[in-house]
């Protein structure tokens, strides 16, 4: 995935999860996970690295539900055309 | 009198080109000086125009779709008195009336009051069982049934004549002039409301709409005549005026009295042409859309079904309305930042009090 | 600044279901401070719900049908004048904007000014002009026909292919996937405005819509570009939300230039999903209904055109508009008593303001 | 022509000649004939009695008109059940 950096900088993100895309006007919220997966983008994170920075924030059942979840993130991103 | 405090929840928050009645509900509330209670807005989208109606709401929040089923809004509702209070539930969406009433018991338990009719009287109001309250000779309804497959169309044009009148289940009516044109309504209104659909006997006269009150006794706790005065090109009233026509609301009365009507309804009526006769078209078990009309015109029926469901005390008889009071309809733009939008999209939730600092 | 005292007829107080932009465009003047001018309500109809808003109107009047003629508009224009005084007028419907630009002049050496296009630059910006436009190499425009008899539908549908865009020469569209829908629409579109009817390829694309104000020489008063976040059954913006895209902006801008356009426009635009691409659908030679968005958001369109038909100097650049800011619009019943409606229907003219009485 | 003397009584008329009838809801504007004539019917007047007084207070061209206006106002009456 190729996250579109100058896009995602742009992006107003609230504290509970709602997103707003000042260029298309477009809207979505997403929950504590996406939240983390959005500013480790920001940042400039790779993936691999947000996956692991996932493991240390969050409690979780196991490595292909984190590796899932941020997949099908990437998907979202990308429907949003804020990622290639 | 002492004002009340209670925390009232309304539906039907959506105050769109077809808006629903909770706005008008909520706008009735505050129009009562001896209300100084809070209102809780109850919607089903982020975008509810109510939710964006400045200094309207004390707090908002976004319903489970039907579909999540009833223990699904029950357990929302228990969320909304916990987190803002909920003492009163105003429902004013046909859609939402059977799942509230079938918990209405557990609001009580959890002291949410409600004034709603019966399930009974409920069924018996509904367009497919309307014909049977002709069985009272004081109120007149045009024939009609209720039917299931478009199959029916022919038999039915040949007992009612056409034009005909084809209403979906819980709204919406198209005068049909052909069998082809209902068997095409037929099928608008399935795919919108469901089965059944209902072919109602065209009368040709004007139509006059009474918001009321029952006590559940058969007793009208009071009642506000209406004639539209425009339409939209939808065909929904978006201005109408009060008038005094005493046999319009002894029909309201009769209707009441028969049902053993408890809380708001509304009695569309017409009057046929030639001969004046009054007929009832339709009832619809909540207020109407235009109800701030009625405590415009004096005589605030939201406001007493809020504290017949209290239990305190209501003027009798009601004050009489204003007649010649005009309600004229405006579509205005609300500005809003993303802020509230944006909360109650993420959680569902917002209060608009403003927070004092600690 | 020096407050602006001028009196500014407005036109389109029709703010129904689906509303003309007078009441947005007069809710503009009011919200900006230095305006202490007297609105005058223009509209077809004594129930215009415009007419009926507290505080939005210093007076109102019932203009002439169009179908009058325009040297009835023009005479009743004058009266106006007389009965309230008129120093600026800013209609606000397409269809009085010919009439009117036809007696510019006789309304100039009345002293009432306006700010509107030319002519010609009406012309270019009809639907049935619009493709010429993508001469100009910066402007795309989906490839589009006006047509006059339905026997030329199979033709188009061949050239620009299924789904197609049947659009009324004045307000409407609607994305057909037949011929046999495309003729329904053609006759319901000449039933309703008239000839030509027109044909424009359908783009499948995100819509967004610029509301902006040209000065006549080719440069950009302002511009606010908006994304619609809800619609009507109707398929009209009930809600949307001002956004930052530069290329729109620019894109609107482009348009102004090249037709040298004099006063409000609503440049409608969709971006296709696939590539990005912006493409012209349609030009609105007026504000659109959502035009009060542009003042909440921090940059008062209506207040900079009286300012331009007065002279008088306007900020350059216009303030940045604020990203993020919602509209949502919402219906409201307005209480009154049948004086205005009678005063309105019997006179055609009110004046709100308080008599003083001698 | 009948008219209806009650329903003729609760008519709201303004001076500028805007009618209300609050019992149907009609709203209808009339010119000063018809405004003469209504508040004659309101007072009981025979119609012959009214086309006296009308020629008493209006400058006319001639008896036809005005025998003409009040039967054409008569039918708008009937139209509203203000009259049989």
């Amino acid at each position: 995935m190729n996250p579109d950096p100058a896009r995602l900088r742009d992006l107003a993100i609230s504290d509970s999860g709602f997103v707003f895309d000042p260029f298309t006007g477009y809207t979505f919220t997403v929950n504590a996970t996406g939240l983390a997966i959005l500013q480790a983008l920001k940042e400039g994170l790779s993936l691999d690295l947000i996956v692991r920075r996932l493991q240390d924030s969050f409690e979780l059942e196991g490595d292909e539900d984190l590796a899932r979840d941020v997949d099908e993130f990437c998907v979202r991103l990308r429907d949003q055309k804020l990622a290639r | 009198m002492k004002p009340i405090t209670a925390a009232v929840g309304i539906t039907g928050m959506n105050a769109t080109d077809n808006p629903a009645p909770g706005v008008a509900v909520a706008r009735s509330l505050r129009h009562e000086p001896t209300f100084a209670g809070k209102l809780i807005g109850l919607g089903y989208s982020a975008l509810d125009p109510g939710f964006y109606a400045e200094g309207l709401l004390d707090a908002a929040s976004v319903l489970p779709f039907p579909s999540a089923g009833k223990d699904a809004l029950l357990q929302h509702l228990r969320t909304v008195q916990e987190t803002f209070g909920l003492d009163v539930l105003v429902p004013n969406l046909d859609s939402e009336l059977r799942a509230i009433l079938g918990f209405e018991r557990e609001l009580n338990e959890l002291g949410i009051r409600t004034f709603l009719p019966s399930m009974e009287a409920l069924e018996r109001s509904s367009k497919a069982q309307l014909p049977k309250l002709a069985a009272n000779p004081k109120i007149r309804v045009p024939d009609s049934d209720a039917f299931v497959t478009a199959d029916a169309i022919p038999k039915l044009g040949q007992r009612l004549g056409f034009p005909l009148v084809i209403k979906g289940v819980y709204y919406g009516g198209d005068i049909v002039h052909t069998e082809a044109d209902a068997v095409f309504a037929f099928h608008k209104y399935v795919a919108t409301w469901g089965l059944p659909v209902i072919a109602q006997r065209y009368i040709a006269g004007e139509e006059y709409n009474v918001a009321a009150v029952g006590d559940g006794h058969g007793n009208t706790v009071g009642a506000v005549a209406m004639r539209k005065m425009a339409l939209t090109d939808k065909g929904k009233g978006w201005s109408g005026v009060t008038v005094d026509n005493p046999e319009l609301l002894t029909l309201a009365e009769e209707v009441i009295r028969e049902l053993r009507w408890r809380g708001p309804l509304e009695v569309e009526v017409l009057r046929e042409h030639d001969t004046g006769v009054l007929e009832v078209i339709e009832i619809n078990p909540r207020f109407p859309a235009w109800i701030y009309l009625a405590a415009g015109a004096g005589q605030n029926l939201p406001y007493y079904v809020v504290c017949l469901a209290l239990g305190l005390p209501i003027p009798k008889p009601a004050p009489r309305y204003r007649v010649g009071t005009l309600f004229v309809r405006i579509s205005l733009d609300q500005i809003s930042q993303l802020e509230t939008y944006g909360q109650l999209s993420a959680t569902g939730n917002i209060s608009y009090e403003k927070k004092v600092q600690p």
